[in-house]
């Protein structure tokens, strides 16, 4: 009587005692994805993801403009952390049409990628905090994520979707006396995160609920190819900056951060541990800029890539971002495939979350540091 | 036979009726008054306190107050000004009104923005009063499959009995509603519906957020009355009486929590894990289950469980005070970890210093 | 006084009666709530747009989806046993106040049995709370 | 034990935040001052000049009806289009200019550095918000206006904490 | 929309006259430097469309490569071999043994992206892993890219026609859900993954699979 | 008119007619303060729904933190259920697979309720106007009040098209 169903259908079967609950799309807890999870009391059964809410086919629009339209498409996925997602494209571009990048533009991109960063890192502290339960967490963040938008807007004009990076170098120079104005807000910024520490990371509180829930191995870290801060976390020392420097890193003082115990709290303690890195990174780079010079590249009106192709990654606040871009003698790319580090985290949630307690649903969740809509491109 | 019943209905009946009653009274304050007074002026009154009340004397009375004074005096003394004003239910309810509002400012001053300041021109005083216009102007959804009955009945039980829970506290020496010798007995009796009141709503809903929600009110209430009777027991041994007003009188000198700071600290956080304040905000843990047992309450019935919610904490916050363990020390505690943790709208654990509920 | 001792009557109308004088406002006070905000939800309902054509509002709230399943269910909860708990020592600790409240007056002989009563109370609590301790069974 | 001293210290660190200064800027009373004058681009070095990126001015007599604006948002929103319009200028001999619809516009500034004759440039107006979708269209007229510009807020930091003024 | 495509020709044809005008006034005989100097007296672009100077190939790379070609032989096709990046091509019906060569031997040890490409000239659909290391600290900088083809059917049926691969998720644990939206994306069907649904596109998506070549969107 | 009252035929008729200008007149005394009372409630307590469509949700939060801090027009994100919301603000982009849900969350919603298109997509689809699975823009699916321009829009621009809805509610009858 079973008759075979075309693959991505099937029928729900409905158990008396397991209770499925949507959370998502519109659930306080979810972002714009929904889980569909299983619940035996207040245990998670079994885990089941549903992207794709915010599926808007980047990657085949990417096909049908050319390599600078790109640019505005190219980082809408995360807006908030626009340059970095920016930078690999970049980075693939320059590769294919063999362009030369001066030294300043390198400088300035590694900036802003680092602004950047730590404007994505305080958007996430933020949700985090609020999911938590923590309102006061969630305002700390995202006012004091308001000084580096205010140093991004005042480099590249727009609050958070800059377009700055461009193939050949960055759009515009940096404006008059942006140096001392961003040493002077980065370091009241140390300041500020250091605020954060008492009333929220070590607090009792959150530490009960973070501490030994989700807990991801070594060995499952690496065979679910996870990245970013939940490898980091996991006590694998991966981190592109350092194992394939790009631009000017290699030249940049930091180290990586990497905590062996694998748990929530580890997980949401690396990226703000990383923060005070991007802050040294930023004072290294300010010193080490060359004072004048060319910031840009110029290129052809439509330049055309070679039959050709190209895998460039980066480190991103949510892990390495990996573009691969296939040129075909045309204006306009032949495929673009961007790999995430949401999506390849993606696999860990039905993972981890299975056999734990309902209530520990958000730590895990967003300890992943996970933004939707760059998962579902 | 059969045209008139199917048009009939109850509903439309009794609304009719209360329309009905609402514009009579409408009507009634609006022309009816006005002819009051002014036959009042041409009828002839009888003699009080030996003088003859003239309309006049009548229409004195109400602006003059010294003649104002003897009547009211006798009237607060009555049942019915303690229930519905002072220490009872008008009193509470602005209590709460304040409490939110407070609490809403100095949070938003603890995370360094500005908090409600529009509305009422001046920092947002009038805050309280647009939410509780709009609430009341918003539709009641009734899920299709609710249990009708109970889902309407629900947030006026529990406003009823956050009201029966007011009853109980005396506010000043001899400003009590009620004063039964076994008032701390009461309280705990009292404290035992709300539990059974959110199970009953939860389940009433028919959604599987509310149910769970429900249950998980059911089992924190639960699971934390034991420890908050046990931690009242000292003081019922040192003072040796159950009546709330026995117990404050037998602290003039000291305060019991001299003697008993484990049982302080016991009774502290117990009040937090029954009010469902954070930490011990599990039932309507929002990142996991939307709103727990509120999740289906619309309007204005969401509008009352939050006045519900909002007077058990002032009536706590007054319980902390009858029983003077800590006084300021603990609502200075309260106001710190306001702003420290904080759930929901604006549901933070206790509230700031007013230290004049704890001056007696 | 005495005289209504003596007769059992009336000494069930002293305690009715006393227990009808202090125990009724609170019960005054009960409906009053009731009858103060009972006609906002009828006002509300009156002054309220109310729009029904719509089935679809009145489905239980899921997160935006259709919903799978009943919203009443048998449901696991783990916590059970802190209901079967609370049903038997609330009422035993209740009890607790009646000898609380005159320990002063009582003979020292009656604290012993309370400590014994005691003791099984603290050593049910110190089971349940390592019980507690130990997540994996909840 | 920890556990008491971590939340006396969680405490302790909220509490002292009611000495720092408020971070919120009143918006409709104060409005944020930003670097330049708006978004600019110099098309012979081949690099912008940074600015706020709000909505756009064109200047009249430097258009030409070239298109390029139009071309350059072609692949990535098509919010400028070519309208005729009446004036003719001594440049534009094809008559026509860009229209701007923002409900399309993605404030890339592609287009102003698509412009090789500054007719193009992002000025520091972002109130845009509207009751209809039409009144979003911008046409030419309308973007040769001048805004009326009031910024004047800046952050301060000190040891108060960082505030608006 | 359609003044838009018209203006687009325009002004490719525009760029095409300036390109071969440009062209036309350089001379045939010019050697490298003279050619510089010319495009910098013109103010024009230097970047060649085309990067033209061979780069060597490195010798770590290399070995990494000789070491798949050794073992398999013909059975597979090294495309190239440059700084950091392998690409080696296998025939499906090899490719979990190649992967599991690559697992046990090379060391590399999880996917970071699994994409399709499609070429609809000569009907295939290549499937490419790319492949990372985190264990082995040599080849932090490597990414070896594994790829396959598979038919492409004109009228797609995703999930019962001939486009389908062995799946690597028993390979590399990590493909799991790229393969899912690889599946749905191009309608490469893997053979032994365990959860072949769709994950992205809507439940009622009833088109081809949109990153096709055919799949046109909006007037385009 | 006095003329029919006292007219034993017509005075049945009449009495209707009289009282029913009357309460005409009633209502209209009484209403429109009324209004005014309810829609200035209204105006100061929007609720939005936490319903985070693509990603001007950055935006919108940015909006709530304390630099621009919406609470002080008395919205607050209420971060709960959807039936204690009245403001539906749409952050961007619309998917196929979205707007369904989009559609379900507004209609359990409960009655008055508003809409703001955030940003270009939300608007008219903005940089996904060829894309195969965003919708161009959701006036298909919600009857919009104030359109809020921008790629994200900033925090100004969105209190600024606050302030526009408000105007829109005060001149809105209250049922």
């Amino acid at each position: 009587m079973t008759t075979q169903l075309p693959p991505g259908m099937h029928i729900e079967t409905v158990d008396e005692k397991i209770m499925t609950l949507n959370v998502g799309p519109q659930h306080p807890g979810s972002g714009h994805m929904r889980l569909i999870i299983k619940v035996d009391g207040d245990y998670i059964v079994s885990c089941d993801p549903d992207p794709g809410y915010v599926h808007r086919g980047e990657e085949k629009m990417a096909e049908y403009r050319n390599y600078i339209q790109n640019i505005p498409h190219l980082e809408r996925p995360v807006i908030h952390d626009s340059s970095n997602i920016l930078y690999p494209y970049c980075l693939g571009v320059e590769e294919l049409l063999g362009i030369e990048v001066p030294e300043r533009a390198k400088y300035i991109r590694v900036i802003a990628a680092e602004l950047n960063r730590c404007i994505y890192i305080l958007y996430w502290l933020a949700i985090y905090g609020i999911f938590l339960g923590h309102s006061t967490m969630f305002m700390w963040p995202a006012g004091d994520r308001e000084l580096f938008i205010d140093l991004l807007e005042a480099m590249s004009g727009a609050r958070v979707t800059h377009a700055y990076l461009v193939p050949g170098g960055v759009r515009n120079d940096l404006p008059s006396n942006f140096e001392e104005r961003c040493l002077r807000q980065v370091e009241y910024f140390e300041k500020r995160l250091r605020e954060y520490e008492a009333i929220f990371y070590q607090n009792p509180i959150l530490k009960a609920r973070t501490e030994g829930s989700g807990i991801l191995s070594r060995t499952d870290a690496i065979r679910l190819g996870t990245t970013g801060s939940v490898l980091r976390a996991s006590g694998v020392d991966f981190d592109v900056r350092k194992k394939e420097p790009y631009d000017v890193y290699e030249n940049l003082d930091f180290q990586t951060i990497v905590m062996k115990e694998g748990d929530s709290y580890a997980r949401s303690r690396i990226p703000y541990l990383e923060m005070f890195e991007s802050c040294r990174i930023i004072k290294d780079a300010l010193k080490k800029m060359p004072k004048s010079g060319s910031v840009r590249t110029k290129l052809k009106p439509n330049p055309k890539g070679g039959n050709d192709e190209v895998y460039r990654r980066i480190e991103s606040g949510r892990g390495a971002i990996g573009y691969y871009i296939v040129s075909n003698n045309r204006p306009e790319p032949y495929r673009v495939k961007i790999s995430v580090g949401s999506f390849r985290n993606l696999i860990c949630m039905p993972y981890l979350l299975k056999g734990e307690k309902l209530g520990n649903m958000p730590a895990v969740y967003w300890g992943l540091n996970y933004w939707p809509v760059e998962a579902d491109r | 036979m059969s045209t008139i019943a199917p048009q009939f209905r109850l509903s439309r009946f009794i609304g009719s009726l209360f329309d009905l009653i609402f514009w009579v009274i409408l009507i009634f304050s609006l022309v009816g008054l006005p002819i009051v007074f002014i036959v009042l002026f041409y009828i002839k009154l009888p003699v009080i306190n030996g003088q003859l009340m003239t309309p006049y004397l009548a229409m004195t009375w109400m602006a003059d107050p010294s003649r104002t004074l003897p009547i009211v005096k006798s009237f607060m003394h009555t049942t019915i000004f303690r229930v519905m004003a002072f220490p009872g239910f008008g009193f509470a309810a602005l209590l709460a009104a304040a409490t939110i509002f407070v609490e809403r400012k100095f949070l938003a001053k603890m995370q360094l923005r500005v908090g409600p300041l529009y509305c009422g021109k001046i920092e947002g005083i009038l805050q309280l009063m647009g939410d509780g216009f709009k609430l009341m102007s918003k539709e009641i959804i009734i899920p299709a499959k609710a249990d009708k009955p109970i889902f309407w009945l629900g947030p006026l039980l529990f406003v009823g009995t956050a009201g029966a829970f007011v009853a109980l506290i005396p506010v000043a020496p001899g400003w009590v509603v009620a004063n039964p010798s076994v008032g701390l007995l009461a309280v705990f009796a009292v404290i035992g519906f709300f539990p059974i009141i959110a199970v009953l709503t939860a389940w009433a809903a028919n959604s599987k957020w509310t149910f769970i929600g429900g249950l998980r009110a059911l089992h924190q209430m639960v699971a934390f009355e034991i420890p908050l009777i046990l931690s009242l027991l000292g003081v019922v041994i040192l003072s040796g009486s159950l009546n709330l007003s026995q117990i404050v009188q037998s602290q003039e000198h000291f305060w019991w929590i001299a003697f008993l700071p484990i049982g302080a600290i016991v009774f502290f956080i117990t009040i937090l894990a029954e009010l469902e304040r954070i930490p011990f905000d599990l039932p309507e843990a929002e990142s996991e289950i939307v709103a727990g047992w509120l999740t289906e309450f619309s309007g204005m019935m969401y509008g009352l469980i939050q006045l519900g919610t909002y007077k058990i904490i002032c009536i706590c916050r007054i319980i902390r005070g009858s029983i003077p363990w800590w006084l300021e020390w603990s609502n200075g505690l309260a106001s710190v970890s306001a702003g420290y943790y904080h759930s929901r709208n604006y549901n933070w654990s206790c509230n700031c210093t007013l230290p004049w509920i704890a001056t007696f | 006084m005495h005289r209504f001792l003596y007769s059992p009557t009336g000494l069930l109308a002293t305690l009715v009666g006393e227990a009808a004088s202090s125990f009724s406002p609170i019960l005054l006070l009960f409906t009053f709530a009731i009858v103060a905000t009972g006609p906002t939800l009828i006002l509300s309902r009156m002054i309220a747009p109310r729009r029904t054509s719509n089935p679809v509002k009145f489905l239980p709230m899921e997160s935006g989806q259709v919903p799978q399943g009943e919203g009443r269910t048998h449901f696991m909860m783990q916590y059970y046993s802190f209901v079967l708990m609370f049903v038997v020592f609330d009422v035993a600790s209740i009890f607790l106040y009646a000898w609380g409240s005159s320990i002063l007056d009582l003979p020292k002989s009656a604290t012993l049995p309370i400590i014994g009563f005691l003791a099984i109370i603290f050593a049910a609590f110190a089971f349940a709370l390592y019980q507690a301790g130990r997540k994996n069974i909840w | 034990m920890s556990n008491v001293i971590g939340i006396i210290r969680a405490l302790n660190s909220g509490v002292k935040h009611l000495a720092v200064k408020r971070f919120t800027l009143r918006y409709p009373e104060q409005k944020l001052k930003f670097v330049g004058d708006g978004f600019q681009f110099n098309p012979e070095t081949g690099v912008g000049i940074a600015g706020l990126r709000g909505r756009h001015i064109l200047f009249h007599e430097h258009c030409t009806g070239c298109q390029l604006c139009s071309v350059a948002c072609e692949g990535i929103a098509e919010a400028i289009s070519m309208v005729k319009v009446h004036e003719t200028w001594k440049h534009n001999k094809k008559a026509i200019m860009p229209q701007i619809d923002y409900g399309k516009c993605v404030f890339c500034g592609l287009c102003v550095d698509a412009c090789p004759f500054y007719a193009l440039y992002m000025t520091n107006d972002y109130e845009l918000s509207s009751f209809t979708k039409s009144a979003l269209i911008y046409t030419p007229a309308q973007l040769a206006i001048q805004p009326k510009i009031s910024q004047d807020v800046e952050i301060k930091i000190d040891d108060r904490g960082a505030s608006h003024g | 929309m359609s003044s838009g495509t018209d203006k687009d020709v325009e002004v490719k044809d525009t760029a095409e006259e300036h390109s071969t005008s440009s062209e036309n006034t350089k001379p045939d005989s010019m050697s490298k430097d003279e050619a510089k100097k010319f495009y910098e007296e013109k103010g024009l672009d230097l970047s060649p469309d085309v990067p033209v100077k061979p780069k060597p190939i490195p010798a770590f790379e290399k070995s990494l490569a000789d070491k798949v070609s050794s073992k398999f032989g013909d059975k597979i096709t090294v495309d190239y071999v440059r700084a950091d990046r392998i690409r080696v091509t296998a025939k499906r019906e090899n490719i979990v043994d190649v992967a599991k060569f690559i697992r046990d031997e090379l060391k590399y040890d999880h996917a970071e992206s699994v994409s399709g490409v499609d070429y609809p000239d000569s009907s295939e659909i290549e499937v490419i892993y790319h492949l990372g290391s985190y264990t082995d600290e040599k080849l932090g900088r490597q990414i070896f890219a594994l790829a396959t083809r598979v038919p492409r059917e004109d009228v797609p049926n995703p999930g019962s026609d001939s486009t389908r691969t062995p799946s690597l998720r028993d390979v590399f644990y990590s493909v799991e859900f790229h393969e899912r939206e690889c599946f749905e994306m191009f309608g490469v069907y893997f053979e032994g993954h365990p959860d072949m649904r769709r994950l992205l596109l809507p439940e009622d998506w009833a088109d081809i699979p949109p990153f096709r070549k055919d799949f046109k969107i909006k007037g385009r | 008119m006095l003329k029919e009252l006292v007219n034993q035929e017509t005075a049945p008729h009449a009495t209707n007619v009289l009282v029913g200008k009357l309460g005409d007149i009633l209502v209209k005394a009484v209403g429109k303060p009324f209004d005014m009372a309810i829609n200035w409630g209204r105006i100061y307590s929007l609720w939005p729904v936490h319903l985070e469509t693509a990603c001007c949700s950055v935006e919108f939060g940015a909006a709530s933190s304390p630099r621009y801090d919406v609470e002080r027009f008395g919205i607050i994100e209420a971060f709960g259920s959807l039936r204690q919301c009245d403001l539906i603000v749409v952050m961007g982009t619309i998917t196929r697979k979205m707007a369904p849900r989009l559609r379900m969350v507004y209609d359990q919603m409960p009655d008055p309720k508003y809409v703001i298109a955030m940003g270009a997509c939300a608007i008219t689809g903005g940089l996904y106007f060829d894309s195969y699975n965003v919708l161009p823009g959701i006036d298909g699916v919600l009857p919009v009040d104030v359109y809020v321009p921008g790629c994200p829009p900033r925090p100004e621009t969105l209190i600024q098209g606050c302030m526009l809805l408000q105007e829109k509610i005060k001149r809105t009858k209250a049922k």
